[in-house]
């Protein structure tokens, strides 16, 4: 399931550089998501921020939710690429492009692929403001996940969507 | 059974390293327990980490591993707080 | 509803001149979709096609989508883009890029508004295949739309949902 | 009311342009017709195309107009067979 490409690093991301446009001539719909440092949060206005993440389950994670969206949605091509370190307002931290046959699958995979990595790989934002402030936004737990296969370990499943950053 | 003690490290990242203020904390658990003994036995060592360590996901190298799970050999349990990626 | 910008022509579709990540700090994500000519269509190999539109609608209608995407899902920007003339394999034939404050309502808008496109804008296809023959795809009706509108002129009616290309 | 004749011209785009065999083709109808009359006069003067008329909607200048319309006054009906942009 894994293979040697890096998914995230500290390099700005380059929309460009993921399209492959050319190499699928049987794909007629490309699908992207980009997602982008916003300048607020819960009103208060955000200076920049820092990502950091567990890079050994990462890796692992996007090579999978690569693989898995290629099956589940028969789709010929997605590239997922999450951004680490510090970011400014507006520059990219994930990038999801998905390449397919039709415009349907296309938007299918792609949505489903950025959900799964907000929801599944250990990343962490930590938001600078403009008054000197900072906080590690609140999250989303990764048990949770864990605990669906496995009902018999009721005593985490009450965090299970009480997490408004989880939607 | 094998009541023999060992120490288990945990690696603690983000959230949970910023409030404990430190990057590894080790327990006392016997060799035959699982991860999520061991969890419980630092959440009793530093019960004002508890609801943290709660929310928490464990990792042994590149697997999220269950509570029901073995305690690794060698490597430290990562502890990964709730995530926001994305 | 309609300004003077052209959404049409036959200059290449440059999906970075369409970005506008810098512009809207406030927002956190951005959604595209590119549609790309295929290689093939019903099992026939396509060599190029070239895209032909009654101009006067389409400008009229592009505008008309943009601005019913932001009032109906809330985002902050979109462009809709369509090329016409003659495309080779890979050339894109329609760009469209939403950014929002969140993700749901970028994708959401995203894929209304190509929809939108694909089903209302005056625009037809006429594909030329590698054994030299050609013909303009079999499409959807626009009249339908009419038709739903008023429900006496029951002449029509029956051609709704029978052009599999509408899809 | 006034029966007089008039003729309505009408531009032929994509496959019935191609279809036809030219871009422009002319009805006489009276002056108080429909756009949906004058499409039905197109119709029996041309039967070959009178199913690919029926596909079609219509445009005078940039909008779109109903069969149900008045016959615009100097503009042509532009045919808009079925689409296939994207």
């Amino acid at each position: 399931m894994t293979d040697c490409m890096q998914r995230m690093g500290e390099a700005p991301l380059d929309i460009n550089a993921l399209l492959a446009l050319s190499e699928y001539p049987d794909c007629g719909g490309l699908a992207l998501f980009a997602g982008a440092v916003r300048n607020h949060h819960e009103g208060k206005a955000v200076q920049r921020l820092i990502y950091s993440a567990y890079l050994p389950v990462c890796e692992r994670l996007l090579a999978e939710i690569e693989a898995e969206a290629k099956t589940k949605f028969g789709v010929s091509y997605i590239a997922v690429r999450h951004r680490i370190g510090e970011l400014a307002i507006g520059e990219l931290a994930i990038v999801c492009v998905v390449q397919a046959a039709h415009r349907a699958e296309a938007f299918a995979a792609c949505r489903w692929a950025v959900d799964a990595v907000k929801h599944g790989a250990p990343i962490w934002k930590e938001e600078f403001y403009t008054d000197g402030s900072s906080q590690f936004v609140d999250g989303c737990c990764l048990h949770n996940h864990d605990d669906e296969e496995n009902h018999g370990d009721e005593k985490h499943a009450t965090h299970h969507h009480q997490h408004k950053e989880c939607a | 059974m094998n009541a023999e003690n060992r120490t288990v490290t945990f690696e603690l990242l983000a959230g949970i390293e910023r409030q404990a203020g430190c990057r590894y904390l080790a327990v006392q658990v016997t060799s035959a327990a699982t991860v999520g003994d061991a969890l419980s036995a630092l959440q009793r060592a530093y019960p004002k980490l508890h609801d943290a360590i709660e929310r928490c996901a464990c990792a042994v190298g590149d697997a999220i591993v269950r509570r029901q799970a073995a305690l690794p050999v060698d490597s430290p349990i990562v502890l990964l707080p709730p995530v926001s990626g994305g």
